[in-house]
């Protein structure tokens, strides 16, 4: 189990290093940010002088390496926009980003799961219908379009939740479910079919044929084989709400990394491009590690086979 | 448009500068002059801001949101008030060379720096050599001056190439936010940035990036009395819909650049007041003679005029508006120095269009490429679709069979390169009551942005950039309208008009044309 | 070389480890599955060699490793004098329509999306013989020969019952007229009356066409109904091989013994006063098998010697090969009697 | 003696995409405390889709009971099982009856230890508790024949093999003491020297506990050591029933006796080692069609007409011994009246 | 022994025709309804993308700025003239709901193609030829599943612009590493399967295995997986528009209509609804049509038929 997990992490260090190499060269190929740094009105000296302090016209391998040598050292370089040390400014942002994504998660777990079980246990009840109806309109409203629904209905019509930013405790509710509306029709779904399909396995004939009652063989024998199979797609959920909540918090100006991403983009702010993608990236490869970690704790077979 | 008419100007601001400002749901402005101001500082008020800004040191400020922040910490040399005129801020008064290069300034004194260091004439220096930084996105600004020299503590010299009409009114006073020379010593730009020191009438407690900026009154402002409220945060919501709901639950006080018609929408809401004023910000669509453009039709002043004629722009800014947007008549605006309110607008004629391409000999019209940026400006893209139907009806066809659209970056690295096709769209906003900024980076011989240039055009612009009186250089600026009426580099489209929503709580706020805000006046009635 | 010219396929020192690795970048080895470990067997021409043992004794493997289908860790296999060891892949490719395999699992053996003329003639087509009305004509051929209508030449896998698709396996393994033929349990997927349609067809090939088989199988009754000589495997390993009458009436492994005493007898009255040894436990794990005799750990005979040294293969009597230290003696082997009711283990 | 178990007239069918699959058509058997009844037939032949008939442990939908009676009588009780409701019925299952399965890698939840596993229907039958249950299921281990069962109780099933994890499903099956244990193929899957250890530990526990035990298999060796009576079926139908030895010596159903005359023998001597195996010419029935005709004339040599036109029914031919043939195999010609 | 009545099926199979296939799949689709609903709704969409000039009563990009907004005609003011309302700009939204069905298609179908082109290729490859090949280029596909989508997507915008082949182009590679996985685990899967098997000892040459037992096997996963992708590529267009990243605002997407519609939603709420409805009807069918293909063709749930 310790080596396994030692090759794994040296495995995702060089994913890491392969990310960082794409992002670093892909963002460079946008051509550079002077046109968007420097004023309208300047004059090309100055705008030849921008160049020449962020160091725009040296090689692209220099640059490279010269940004490698920083990430080893911890220093992501400055953000050209913010000029400040990109870390910082993702740091600052990065709480939000996952409060918000988790909670999203939550959500989205706690009614996916309970609603896919009894729905997937008793395929044709009203509860399966809701399951199955949620699951497809998860997967067929645009989260963006729900997000300003919800404003309308919640925040102006009812007033019971604020409509923007991270003030109150409550703040995060409207953006959570808007977000993780996706993801719990994906989850309803899967945990249906995974429900259906772990229904028709031996153990469950072996475990109904005990005389077990429905909710126990639910609860015990469903629930954490279904599990199993919703660890891997929660894990590519929760990469995808970290990573993707750039129109929730857009819309909700939630001050999160996503927001601070589509700044970083629009105004080629490669650095700080380069240090978000690094730090997304580095989460979705974290929680990879971490799924296989979690396959072992729930799947005996796994934890012991070594 | 039913809606419309129930929303027509009920009274007018009286200012000058800001008479267009227009109250357009009812208010009882009476009220607001009832409530007396309080005599200390008292409550919060919260501003929105459409954008995340970047940074609020003044010199890379890039764009208003952030500069509205700053206006607040920050103060320079002079100020323009609401009226228009340059009046003394930091710099109690100055004298001027004969041959208006060198500007002598006696300092204000007795004012204290956020850090409660006095403000004496080294700062000037100190404040110069950090604006210049290649590194800020305005540092052409500070380097307007060519020396700043300290004369004593509290005089300072500074000397300019040339005459310039603007170091005072706009250099000097927006762009150049005075730094405490120490603190700059010690922390540097990026400590400046990060924690800024200023003289101005508020202080910052904290910025959550991405959240909020949160500013106090600064109890040793020099200007006794102000500000006025305790607090005052700005929050940055991006999405239009979601600064409308803000609004609306009373969550901000004022909601800036709202789409007209959106703003609608808060007619019937309570508390809320909704303004409109024209923006010094001029659209259009820019031909190109340096480039892409040699050698095509365009290059006939009758096809340019055709193109004026060709654009029903009244139903562009009815349909996409709201009708809430002017008419361009040329490059300078009704708010600009030596504006001719004698010229009209082209109007819509597509027979004449198609008479005057005919008489230069494109009876059938012809193809040629055209550009738009995207994500840059509200409705832009949405407007280029509209000009180009219209184009499209006096028989002009684009290159590759429709126009281009870019990502804005990447479209403004073709723009400062004049790599774009003959015809592009985008437009020009000038905070300095005048028009020269946006004439000289235009059209200038030597500006990056330029795609248009003529011997007689850059003869004005020359002319304009160093006369300093404003009679003579009003007098230029009214010529040369007219010569870019007739000879037009540009099809004209609109200026558009900015919506704000105020909550009615907030007392003694006076938008700005230029939307620049300064709020150390504005209070809170009723803030305990 | 092989000397006798009666000897068809020549298996020496066939050894077959599986590698257990870890990872996905690198990859690293973390243990050996011996699946087979040091086989030789001898097949002759014509003949049916029966080859049972339970499950993971390494018998399909073996059968596998013969026809190349598993690379063997080393070995030498000798097809009519060929060293197949030494062959490249196209010249091993010209080689294969004399041997081939059929399968334990119908179903897997048949991919689902062709047609059963596509199945049957597809070895005819990868090794280019005759144009595509022969190829039609022998499928017919075939498809006759083992007992299938022609006309279901359009159909598809899923459309025939076990045995039906048993015999589409027989007939594309005819198809290219090989000599030798690897059967890998080919009956234990079907129902007790359609084994004995696929068996009698088998012999009934063989006779017709002359065919040699190595017929692997764990149903012991079945091997003796159908094989000339019988290897019996544990863990990888032939314990004993002789003739099938010498093999099943006396014979001289503790292990055969148990095994063919664990097989009932479908007589009730006779099963009841049956003599049974019963095994203990399961098999061990191919993964790390018992040092010495592999079979010490279930041994009832079995001495200190069993446990530490290999005990070596070898002809006891004539053609009757066996792996075992007790065998010296002609009774040394047998299971007393005392042991029969050591079934249970507590 | 009263029988525990009387089925009478069972049918099941299957509504799939293809069709309906109509496996059981009209069952009838009885199953008598303590005895060992052996169910032998093919695969489709409706021996396992009978006894789970019963219990309700086929897959609903697409399977359905459609009509007959299942009586369990004990003691002063007798239900018909059929009739109820999925809650009464649980409380049958595992409680009064016991089931073990054919597959031990699937049959038991990969993420349970065995312990709990076993412990469960305890708890939930017996009213034990967490402690009562674990101890018992310590014991019941050790007489299942896991050695050092305390520290298996925490076990996975993986970590067991094929034969182990029988042992494991034999206790969950008894856990209860059950009346009846159906066993569903439990030796298939194992190799030969583990299947004799399982028979022998199933006779042992049967003994022990005088529990009437249904051996579903379609091994006649199995059979043969084991069952005190044999129910042969085809088709889903019974095709025959007699007592173990009857139905060996003096099989009267074609289908038997072909059955018998396919199967190689180990112990063959003399002239039955080379002998040619007869062979049941055909393919199994097709259950998409309904029964209207004996499943087994299309196969069978000595059919006749009447044969194609009716469903015989299970005509008593000995003592206790009934076989469904219009033809009388002894006689060598049709059956008189039925 | 009596003469035999004629066998009645019992051992004959009758003749499979294409009537009795197609027969079958329609058998299929009685049984689920959803499925059902899918197909008709699929086969709808389909044939109103192929002919949308003859069905659009309008030139979907014809302005007409005087008669912009006008409500649906069933509302005050609305005309049957133009059934759903014009936009911003007097387009008929009902044309342009119309035309923007082919748009949706286009990206969907083409960049599924590409998607599914390069990840069926590489998966192919990994998958079959293993090792070292296997390590390397499924460490290039999860480098790209860990860059955050929007880096990549606004990077490729940028650099090569905005048009209708670029949103193909960037779908199909930022999509492909999904195609890549699941063929890999197929061909996995079906390598080490008995007909493969079979195919070698039959002497079967690389290619032979490849285009004749494996490709054939990947084609029903893969059209499965296709199938889905497809609905969130019309989910991902509109989330490009969002960001003002898909194609041209001159191209009638429904993405794009979204996006204007969005400001105005509470005003003239037809304009942003009518796209939203398309979007969630069109990602509803493929969702459908896709839960429904998976039954079918997943061979796993054929086996049930026993």
């Amino acid at each position: 189990m310790q080596r396994y997990l030692l090759t794994r992490v040296v495995q995702s260090l060089f994913l890491l290093l392969g990310v960082l190499i794409v992002v670093f060269f892909l963002v460079r190929l946008t051509g550079d940010p002077t046109s968007l740094m420097v004023a309208k009105e300047a004059p090309a000296e100055q705008r030849e002088a921008f160049r020449e302090a962020m160091g725009f016209n040296r090689p692209l391998i220099v640059q490279f390496l010269d940004f490698g040598a920083g990430i080893l050292r911890g220093d992501f370089g400055d953000s050209l926009h913010f000029r400040q040390p990109a870390l910082e400014l993702i740091l600052e942002r990065l709480p939000a980003t996952f409060y918000l994504a988790t909670v999203a998660l939550l959500l989205a777990i706690v009614i996916a799961i309970t609603i896919g079980i009894i729905g997937g246990s008793n395929p044709g009840s009203a509860i399966d219908s809701l399951g199955r109806a949620l699951g497809l309109f998860g997967q067929t409203i645009p989260n963006f379009w729900l997000a300003l629904i919800l404003i309308l209905i919640f925040a102006v019509n009812l007033g019971w939740f604020p409509s923007f930013g991270r003030d109150t405790s409550i703040s995060v509710v409207l953006p959570a479910v808007a977000l993780g509306f996706g993801s719990m029709g994906q989850l309803v779904r899967l945990t249906r079919s995974a429900v259906l399909e772990i229904r028709n396995e031996d153990y469950i004939r072996t475990a109904r044929s005990k005389g077990i009652s429905q909710f126990k063989i639910g609860a015990r024998h469903v629930f954490r084989n279904a599990s199993l199979a919703l660890v891997s797609v929660i894990s590519i959920q929760y990469s995808y709400l970290l990573g993707g909540s750039i129109y929730i918090e857009t819309i909700f100006s939630w001050p999160g990394l996503g927001n601070l991403l589509q700044q970083a983009v629009d105004g080629r702010d490669f650095p700080l491009v380069q240090a978000i993608a690094f730090f997304i990236s580095f989460f979705v490869i974290a929680l990879t590690l971490l799924t296989d970690v979690a396959y072992a704790l729930i799947d005996p077979r796994i934890r012991y086979s070594s | 448009m039913v809606v419309k008419e129930e929303v027509e100007v009920i009274k007018e601001v009286e200012k000058e500068v800001i008479q267009t400002v227009e109250v357009v749901k009812e208010v009882e402005v009476e009220k607001i002059v009832e409530v007396e101001a309080p005599d200390v500082p008292k409550g919060e008020l919260i501003v929105s801001v459409s954008t995340f800004p970047n940074s609020i040191y003044m010199p890379n400020a890039a764009e208003r949101n952030a500069s509205n922040v700053a206006n607040q910490i920050w103060e320079g040399l002079t100020w323009v008030n609401d009226d228009g005129e340059v009046v003394p801020a930091l710099a109690e008064s100055w004298e001027i060379s004969e041959d208006g290069t060198e500007y002598t300034f006696k300092l204000r004194e007795g004012v204290l720096f956020h850090d409660g260091t006095p403000f004496t004439a080294k700062d000037v220096v100190a404040s110069w050599e950090a604006g210049k930084d290649p590194s800020n996105a305005y540092a052409y600004n500070a380097e307007k001056a060519k020396a700043v020299e300290v004369i004593d503590d509290y005089t300072v010299k500074m000397t300019t190439e040339a005459p310039d009409p603007l170091f005072l009114r706009s250099t000097l006073s927006k762009d150049w936010a005075m730094i405490p020379a120490a603190y700059y010593e010690e922390v540097g730009l990026e400590g400046i940035e990060k924690n800024p020191v200023g003289t101005g009438p508020f202080k910052l407690i904290e910025w959550v990036k991405g959240d909020r900026i949160a500013l106090e009154a600064f109890e040793d402002y020099w200007d006794e009395g102000l500000p006025k409220v305790a607090k005052l945060t700005f929050r940055p919501i991006p999405e239009e819909a979601t600064r409308i709901a803000a609004v609306q639950t009373g969550e901000i006080h004022i909601a800036n650049r709202l789409p007209a018609d959106e703003a609608q929408r808060l007619l019937g809401v309570e508390n809320v007041k909704v303004v409109r004023y024209p923006s010094d910000r001029v659209y259009y669509i820019s031909f190109n003679n340096l480039t892409s453009g040699i050698g095509t039709p365009i290059e006939d002043k009758l096809v340019r005029q055709a193109f004026n004629y060709a654009i029903d722009r009244e139903a562009i800014i009815d349909a996409l508006f709201n009708g809430y947007a002017d008419l361009s008549t040329g490059y300078i605006t009704p708010g600009n120095l030596g504006y001719d309110a004698s010229i009209e607008p082209y109007p819509y004629d597509p027979d004449k269009a198609k008479e005057l391409l005919a008489e230069a000999g494109y009876p059938d019209g012809f193809e040629i490429g055209m550009a738009c940026p995207t994500g840059a400006y509200t409705n832009f893209e949405q407007v280029c679709e509209a000009v180009g139907g219209y184009l499209n009806d006096v028989g002009i066809t684009f290159e590759g069979g429709e126009i281009q659209f870019m990502e804005s970056g990447q479209y403004w690295d073709l723009e400062a390169n004049k790599e774009l096709p003959p015809l592009f769209g985008d437009s020009w906003s000038t905070t300095d009551g005048e028009a020269y900024n946006r004439l000289q980076g235009a059209l200038g011989a030597d500006a990056s942005y330029a795609a248009w240039n003529t011997a007689e055009l850059q003869d004005y612009i020359d002319r304009i950039g160093s006369t300093v009186d404003d009679v003579e250089r009003g007098k230029l600026y009214s010529e040369l309208h007219k010569i870019m009426y007739d000879d037009p580099p540009f099809v004209y489209l609109y200026e558009p008009n900015t919506f704000e929503a105020i909550n009615t709580a907030v007392q003694n706020y006076k938008p700005r044309a230029a939307e620049d805000y300064f709020l150390k006046e504005v209070f809170i009635a009723g803030a305990e | 070389m092989v000397a006798d010219s009666n000897i068809l396929v020549r298996v020496e020192n066939l050894k077959k480890y599986f590698p257990i690795t870890r990872g996905w970048l690198f990859s690293r080895q973390v243990g050996t599955v011996k699946a087979v470990d040091d086989v030789s067997l001898d097949i002759r021409q014509g003949e049916t060699l029966g080859v049972v043992g339970e499950s993971g004794c390494g018998k399909s493997t073996t059968g596998r490793a013969i026809l190349q289908l598993h690379k063997p860790t080393s070995w030498h296999v000798f097809f009519e004098d060929v060293d197949l060891t030494t062959l490249n892949a196209a010249e091993l490719r010209a080689l294969r329509p004399k041997m081939q395999m059929i399968f334990q699992d119908s179903v897997a053996a048949l991919n689902p999306r062709h047609s059963v003329g596509k199945i049957i003639g597809e070895p005819l087509v990868i090794h280019n013989v005759g144009t595509a009305r022969e190829v039609h004509e022998r499928v017919i051929e075939l498809m006759e020969m083992v007992g299938l209508k022609p006309a279901w030449i359009k159909r598809f896998p899923h459309e025939f019952s076990g045995g039906q698709r048993q015999r589409i396996n027989i007939a594309r393994a005819l198809a290219l007229n090989p000599n030798f033929i690897v059967c890998d349990e080919p009956i234990s997927a079907l129902d007790v009356s359609i084994q004995a349609q696929v068996v009698n067809l088998l012999k009934e090939l063989q006779k017709q066409l002359g065919l040699t088989y190595l017929f692997i199988a764990h149903d012991l009754s079945m091997v003796r109904h159908i094989s000339d000589r019988v290897a019996v495997m544990y863990l990888g390993k032939v314990m004993e091989l002789a003739n099938r009458n010498d093999l099943f009436r006396d014979p001289l492994h503790p292990y055969t013994q148990s095994l063919s005493s664990a097989v009932p007898v479908p007589m009730p009255k006779h099963e009841r006063r049956r003599r049974r040894f019963i095994l203990k436990g399961d098999p061990p794990s191919p993964s790390n098998p018992p040092s010495g005799c592999v079979f010490h750990t279930r041994c009832p005979l079995s001495v200190e010697m069993c446990v530490t040294t290999v005990p070596e293969f070898r002809e006891l009597r004539p053609d009757h090969f066996v792996a075992c230290h007790l065998t010296d003696t002609e009774t040394g082997s047998k299971i007393p009697e005392q042991t029969v009711l050591a079934s249970e283990l507590t | 003696m009263e029988p525990i178990l009387q089925v009478r007239d069972m049918v099941t069918r299957f509504y799939s995409v293809d069709g309906v699959v109509h496996a059981i058509n009209g069952v009838n058997f009885d199953l008598y405390e303590g005895e060992t009844l052996a169910v032998v037939g093919e695969s489709g032949s409706g021996k396992s889709v009978t006894m789970m008939s019963i219990v309700n442990l086929i897959p609903q939908p697409p399977g359905k009971v459609e009509g007959g009676q299942a009586i369990f009588s004990y003691g002063e009780m007798a239900q018909d099982l059929l009739q109820l409701s999925e809650d009464e019925i649980r409380h049958v299952r595992g409680g009064q009856i016991g089931f073990i399965f054919q597959d031990p890698i699937s049959s038991l939840n990969p993420t349970m230890t065995i312990g709990s596993q076993i412990a469960e229907s305890m708890t939930e039958h017996l009213g034990f508790s967490a402690s009562e249950a674990r101890s018992k299921t310590v014991e019941l281990l050790r007489n299942v024949g896991i050695p050092d069962s305390e520290r298996r109780f925490n076990a996975y099933p993986h970590h067991f093999s094929g034969g182990m994890r029988q042992r494991v499903m034999i206790a969950i099956a008894v856990a209860c003491r059950p009346k009846i244990v159906i066993a569903d193929e439990p030796t298939t899957a194992l190799d030969v020297t583990v299947q004799a250890q399982i028979v022998d530990l199933v006779k042992r526990l049967q003994e022990q506990m005088g529990v009437a035990v249904v051996w579903i298999t379609h091994d006649l060796g199995v059979v043969a050591g084991l069952a005190d009576r044999v129910l042969v079926m085809y088709g889903g139908t019974v095709v025959e029933s007699a007592p173990v030895d009857n139905l060996y010596e003096d099989p009267r159903h074609p289908y038997t006796i072909g059955l018998l005359k396919a199967i190689p023998r180990l112990d063959a001597t003399g002239e039955a080692e080379t002998e040619e195996l007869e062979v049941i010419e055909g393919v199994p029935p097709d259950l998409y069609q309904e029964l209207t005709l004996c499943p087994f004339a299309p196969r069978c040599g000595y059919a006749f007409d009447r044969c194609w036109a009716e469903v015989p029914p299970l005509i008593e031919v000995g003592v206790q011994h009934g076989a469904a043939c219009f033809y009388d195999v002894e006689r060598g010609g049709p059956r008189n009246g039925s | 022994m009596t003469a035999a009545t004629p066998q009645v099926g019992f051992d004959e199979f009758e003749e499979q025709t294409w009537q009795k296939r197609l027969a079958y799949v329609g058998r299929l689709l009685q049984r689920d309804r959803g499925g059902m609903l899918g197909f008709i709704l699929f086969i709808l969409i389909v044939l109103t993308a192929i002919f949308a000039p003859v069905i659009a009563p309008h030139d979907p990009l014809k302005q007409n700025l005087r008669a912009a907004k006008q409500p649906p005609a069933w509302q005050e003011g609305g005309s049957w003239e133009q059934p759903l309302g014009t936009d911003t700009l007097g387009r008929d939204m009902l044309s342009r709901i119309i035309f923007g069905t082919r748009v949706s298609l286009t990206v969907g179908f083409f960049g599924v193609l590409i998607a599914g082109t390069l990840g069926m290729v590489s998966g192919l490859v990994a998958g079959y030829v293993g090792g070292r090949v296997d390590g390397a280029i499924m460490g290039v596909v999860n480098i790209f599943l860990a860059i955050p989508y929007l880096v990549f997507v606004v990077v490729v915008a940028a650099i090569l612009g905005r048009n209708l082949l670029n949103v193909i182009l960037i779908f199909g590679i930022t999509d492909s590493p999904i195609f890549a996985r699941v063929t890999r685990g197929e061909v996995l899967r079906i390598r080490e399967s008995g007909y493969v098997e079979s195919a070698v000892s039959a002497g079967a040459s690389t290619g032979r295995i490849l285009f004749d037992h494996i490709l054939p096997n990947l084609i029903g996963p893969l059209i499965t997986l296709a199938t889905f992708e497809m609905s969130a590529m019309i989910f991902y267009e509109a989330g490009l528009s969002f960001l003002g990243l898909s194609v041209p605002p001159s191209v009638p997407s429904w993405g794009n209509m979204l996006q204007v519609g969005r400001q105005y939603l509470t005003i003239y709420p037809w304009i942003a609804t009518w796209p939203g409805v398309a979007i969630a009807i069109t990602a509803l069918t493929f969702n459908l049509l896709g839960d429904w293909l998976r039954d079918v063709l997943d061979p796993r749930l054929r086996r049930s038929r026993k």
